[in-house]
């Protein structure tokens, strides 16, 4: 039992380590992020510079086969690469869910033709996709979208509206899932497309969220003509191939979402406590600070468990859907503990007061979010008791009837 | 045994409710939500001054209604769940009752009758810092005549006419009243967790100030102020959780998710029961606690603590789960979840953080055994 | 608002007090119950006796209708004597279920001389009734009972296994329910008997409780017979009667299963604390203390907010559902708690060494059961969710399909 | 990054967890809890100590195997899955750990090789009444040759051949040890929550005793002791606790209600989901312990503190809620349920109560963070 990285692990990190140290600023230091300091149109642009780098130098497509342009590498050199690069303020996000999610879809169902035209300017930064699968009545439950494409010649023209699509408004390309047989059982009228965002009758717009800003965005489609070629892994066979696509996500998730018992326990050091003393003197503080370290340790040590797997070459199982249950409900709780314990002056997120410029309070509101995005708290625990317990599914009423026959609500 | 409200009060209840659905409706709470130079719904403060609810439990020798605490509860758990955008509660739970425990007959006959009028608007200047203000830690200081010093946050800060400040005399802390249109305040605007409630720095330099009640009393009246003011909080932090729990129902009945109404599963059903558990046990407490309030019984301390800490549990997860419940939509901007996210963390905090009131529910129950 | 009885509540009240202090002790002062201090049959033969003596002083049946030798009384009044019985150490435990509801299920259902026969040596205390309803594989899922009873000319044949009956040994009648027709659907095949508990062929077991004792027995039904005229309410509608028995059952629960907020924080002044003061001065234990004292005394007031619908005479709803699941959790927590705060010594149950004789270490071992019994923390969830929230059911697959054919696992 | 059992350590667990499910299955637990005589099975400690597991730990100079603690840590989870009746903890993770990171080695010499064979049975004599024994409030004293005192609880007390004692000694306390077959002492059986593992009260009337490492550091030498316990004890209660998890599981998938399996309803699968979050969150814990603990890591005490109270909360979860899943049976004696419910007690207070470790972890990470 040890913590240390293989010989070929090893001269890989330090790799890394010099590619990046070349390329990007450290995160240590720095008191506002790149994406903060730059334009939206210079971000990109670093975005895209660092992309192509990254392809130039090696280190995209990291597991994906030679012949795609990737590195064939095992999952473990991707999270090395991935521990790296979260040291440094690295302007990745545009394309963790192209190259996390959407390329690998591609690269599976596509053509040999049409790899060849997109994987590779995918990979250098030069375009940027999306995923559109979620509606506004097709939350947890993807498979009950309503989006629908009907064939006319060469084309299927879509009709409908997708929600909560991140990086909508700069993707040149996306991976759309839409019904194409309401006559069918849910799951069986599926279709998946990859189209251009530029098609005439798609208008994105963004989603004004509770915590104020717009992260994410509505995307309608209003007769959008998508080629037949488009289509990927075949009429009807949408489910399969947007399960391929959601395989991906957890992979690509991570990171921490916000102050942790690390954050608050040093910030409670310089707020008044109950007694006297200091906040992070009081007892009853400190026994929350203990059930958080847990969690909270529990959790990367999990995460190091699942990296000794790929590390052996084994296949990460459904295990790191825990993540998300913990790091959620902890932000939530932690926020929750700051704002209160600072009395009356916690609810103040104006930065000229509100100490650490107010990101417990705007945490508190992001946790509230993370409980929901990428699979609620309560599809996480199904996923939880039936893939990993094997628990029995709960009953189904949606098989075998017709789509149009099923009942939607609101 | 009659531990309820009676025909009268219901029916009070019943006729706010009704009033606040078209007066304080969600677009008038957004009103104030998205423009940031308003402090409050003047339109629906005038109305609610012309109801005689600002003044429905001062005494008629003083401009109100003089009916009792009681009404004032009902009243209460309305205003929480319309989330009505106005400076109702520094006003009436905390200024007017202050002025009525312990102010002056000429203090009261200066004050009431405007307040009840909607011509004064109160408010409660005690946080400087993070942490609860005490002697120890207070830098304001009233000479006796003027006070001099910052005070932050102040809830409806920038929209009060007068102002109750806690300061350093003599060897501990005075309660003073400040009239804020005097000389020597300054008022600057906040931003907050909670946007449909406005916020303020108070400064005041040698600001003329008029002792409340006894001198070097202040933080003891301050918290028989809170007593009070815990009891009706409670109420409005009911009508928001029960608010809360009736949006959650709704949208778990009218949402379908794998071809099933969203309420019939066991997960989301069993999230509802527990919002209705905590809110069971926080409207039980609020109920004795207007019981004790409206009959000045001496089990007002005790009552009023428990009554605080069940309601900021009950809202607290009520808000929370309420956004869970709706999922996507419910961290939407346009859905009202949020709404009511941020004015749970705001009454939560308003008159001493939940923490501090479980310290004091113990220290007042050793009392009561003691005695 | 007040907590007064009105006049003639308390009138009814003092008749009470001065009935109860005649006749029985008051519990304060005692250091050992009524029932330790007797033998079995002791004790027996002194419920039956208190029972006559409330009979005979208008104290049985406080809402029967007067025509069954009832009082017709509102509900408030038995509460009132509750109260007051419950400041007692009374041998009211054996006739609970009896008098609370098998017995108002005959006056529902049973035939006028039936009535005459049974209803008063019931009231009188001459006669003891239990309730046969659960069994091994139907709990929550009372309807899934298999015991089966099968027409013998004037007779029916009951073959089957009850179970979590209370009183079983010592009940003169029972109330059964039982599957008369397999071939119908699941609510819709089962019938209900009372039964003379001396019948050949019942035999009663005590079962062996987690917590050491037998509280509850099992009750063995072979080839027992039961005339056809002692069926309740008809062929098949046996579920309707079951739930007229099962509407009885929330008003006969009630009281204190064990040390609450008080007891713990009395001892706690006891108790070595963790900062070198007693645990009554250690913050974060009395951070708990508040918490168990809202929950205590919000149920205790909820209780008083039902007594007032009762008093004004409304009937109570499924509201006081949510009785059990605080006090069985806050229960099983606090004596968690008690026992942990003792560090090594709280594993301790000797009544020679264990504070208290070991009264946290045994509710510990009650409030796991208190948690199941009379309905699960989930099922009450569902009841609460459903019936006073009106969610939708769950979906049933249980539904127009013969009993025989559904599945039914262990 | 190697942060797993290697495959040894995996085969050896899983050939003791074959080895305990035939040589203590529950009717061998059953017969300690059914019968008061019986303070453990002492077919089943023969038969440990014949695979040489008493001294897997134990150098091969003292006459163990020289395994290290990692092979230890795998024993232990299955000792726990497995509720074995046996005075293993005692023994191996208090005594011996206790010997050997203490003892002379005139001590090691001679009791290391006698307790690898089974022949010495170890126990820790600490607590004297409710709270964590402190130099404060003990009574027992050392003499410097000798012991005076009553210890109670003593987990084995009535078994073991020797105990480990904390007495008052000069101006602190100090860890002796006494040959309990010695003059002076007297055991006692007493009863406990958890009937499967003997319990006593020890009287030391000037019992022979000899000093265990430096005198007066006894407090801080049983910490010492209690660091690499919990590690230990970390694994049986993940062991315990994956027991009622595997309990649970299989009973939801074969128990009916309603005509489903109970395991389809989202309350009984979040419970279980919930249960396997909290072990998982304990294992990762107890992992990062076990390497702290093989490697004598400086982080090993606050790697210790976090593996102690991640496994009691878990354990605590998953003994409680496999009750609840199993519905009635669960509360009956021949379910076994109760007996993961009564061991889950003793593993959380044994080697000081999770409070008292958080306390201790959070004082541990202050040092860290200075350091």
């Amino acid at each position: 039992m040890d913590f240390n990285d293989t010989p070929e692990e090893a001269a890989f990190r330090q790799r890394a380590q010099a590619f990046l140290a070349a390329q990007v600023e450290p995160r240590a230091g720095q008191t506002e992020s790149l994406q903060k300091r730059l334009s939206d149109k210079e971000y990109m642009l670093a975005a895209k510079a660092y992309q192509k780098a990254k392809a130039e130098n090696g280190f995209a497509g990291i597991t994906w086969p030679k012949e795609q342009g990737g590195l064939g590498l095992a999952p473990i050199f991707s999270v090395i690469f991935g521990q790296e690069e979260g040291k440094f303020d690295a302007p990745a996000g545009p394309f963790t869910i192209g190259l996390g999610m959407c390329v690998p879809t591609v690269i599976a169902f596509a053509t040999d033709a049409q790899k060849e035209r997109h994987v590779g300017p995918a990979l250098r930064g030069e375009e940027i996709w999306c995923q559109l699968f979620s509606e506004p009545s097709a939350g947890s439950d993807v498979a009950g979208l309503k989006t629908k494409a009907v064939r006319d010649g060469d084309d299927w023209v879509i009709n409908g509206q997708k929600v909560w699509t991140s990086g909508a408004h700069y993707s040149d390309w996306g991976i759309v899932l839409v019904r194409t047989n309401a006559d069918k059982a849910k799951h069986k009228g599926l279709s998946m497309f990859f189209i251009d965002m530029k098609s005439p009758g798609i208008e994105v717009r963004p989603i004004h969220q509770m915590s104020g800003g717009s992260n994410f965005n509505e995307v309608y489609f209003t007769d959008v003509r998508v080629p037949n070629s488009q289509m990927l892994g075949g009429e009807g066979n949408g489910w399969s191939v947007a399960l391929v696509t959601l395989m991906n996500e957890r992979l690509a998730v991570g990171g921490s979402p916000g102050p942790d018992y690390k954050e608050i326990f040093e910030w409670a050091k310089t707020m008044p406590g109950q007694d006297g003393g200091t906040l992070a003197e009081d007892q009853s503080f400190r026994q929350k600070v203990a059930d958080w370290f847990v969690r909270a340790e529990g959790y990367k040590l999990a995460k190091f468990r699942t990296m000794t797997a790929l590390s052996k070459g084994q296949t990460p199982g459904p295990e790191s859907s825990i993540g998300k249950i913990i790091t959620a409900n902890q932000l939530q709780d932690i926020t929750h503990n700051a704002m209160e314990s600072m009395d009356h002056f916690g609810i103040i997120t104006d930065a000229a007061y509100a100490p650490s410029e107010g990101v417990f309070q705007q945490s508190h509101m992001w946790a509230a979010g993370l409980r929901i995005a990428g699979g609620t708290d309560e599809i996480l625990k199904n996923i939880i008791a039936e893939r990993i317990l094997g628990l029995p599914g709960d009953v189904r009423v949606d098989k075998d009837v017709a789509f149009k026959d099923l009942p939607s609500g609101r | 045994m009659n531990f309820d409200f009676s025909d009268d009060q219901k029916y009070l209840k019943e006729q706010a409710r009704k009033f606040l659905s078209e007066q304080s409706s969600m677009a008038v709470v957004r009103t104030v939500l998205n423009d940031e130079q308003k402090s409050h719904d003047a339109g629906l403060w005038k109305a609610i001054a012309d109801m005689g609810w600002l003044g429905a439990a001062i005494p008629e020798e003083f401009g109100g209604l003089g009916l009792g605490e009681l009404e004032l509860c009902v009243l209460a758990e309305e205003m929480g769940r319309s989330l009505a955008p106005v400076p109702w509660a520094s006003t009436v739970y905390f200024f007017a009752e202050a002025i009525k425990i312990a102010g002056t007959d000429a203090q009261k006959t200066a004050i009431l009758p405007k307040l009840a009028e909607g011509g004064v608007i109160g408010c409660v200047a005690a946080s400087e810092g993070p942490g609860e203000p005490r002697a120890t830690n207070l830098k304001t200081v009233f000479d006796g005549t003027s006070v001099t010093g910052m005070k932050v946050p102040v809830t409806d800060g920038d929209c009060a006419t007068h102002a109750l400040v806690l300061a350093k005399h003599q060897d501990g802390t005075s309660l003073v009243i400040v009239d804020l249109s005097g000389a020597g305040v300054e008022a600057k605007a906040i931003k907050t967790f909670d946007p449909t409630r406005s916020h303020a720095t108070l400064t005041f330099t040698k600001a003329p100030a008029q002792l409340l009640g006894e001198a070097g009393d202040g933080e003891a009246l301050l918290h028989r102020v809170y007593d009070r003011a815990a009891v009706l909080l409670a109420f409005e932090q009911i009508g928001g959780s029960q608010a809360c729990l009736d949006m959650a129902t709704d949208y778990a009945k009218g949402r379908y998710a794998f071809s099933r109404q969203i309420g019939s599963f066991q997960a989301i059903k069993h999230k509802l029961a527990d919002m209705y558990v905590a809110l069971e046990i926080a409207r039980s407490n609020a109920f004795y606690g207007a019981w004790a309030l409206s009959s000045d019984a001496p089990e007002l301390p005790l009552a009023a603590a428990a009554a605080r800490i069940a309601a900021c549990d009950a809202y607290y997860l009520a808000s929370k789960e309420n956004i869970q419940t709706h999922g996507g939509m419910g961290f939407t901007w346009d859905v009202d979840c949020h709404l009511y996210y941020r004015r749970a963390k705001l009454l939560a905090v308003q008159a001493g953080a939940p923490s501090l009131w479980k310290e004091k529910l113990v220290r007042r129950l050793e009392m009561r055994n003691a005695a």
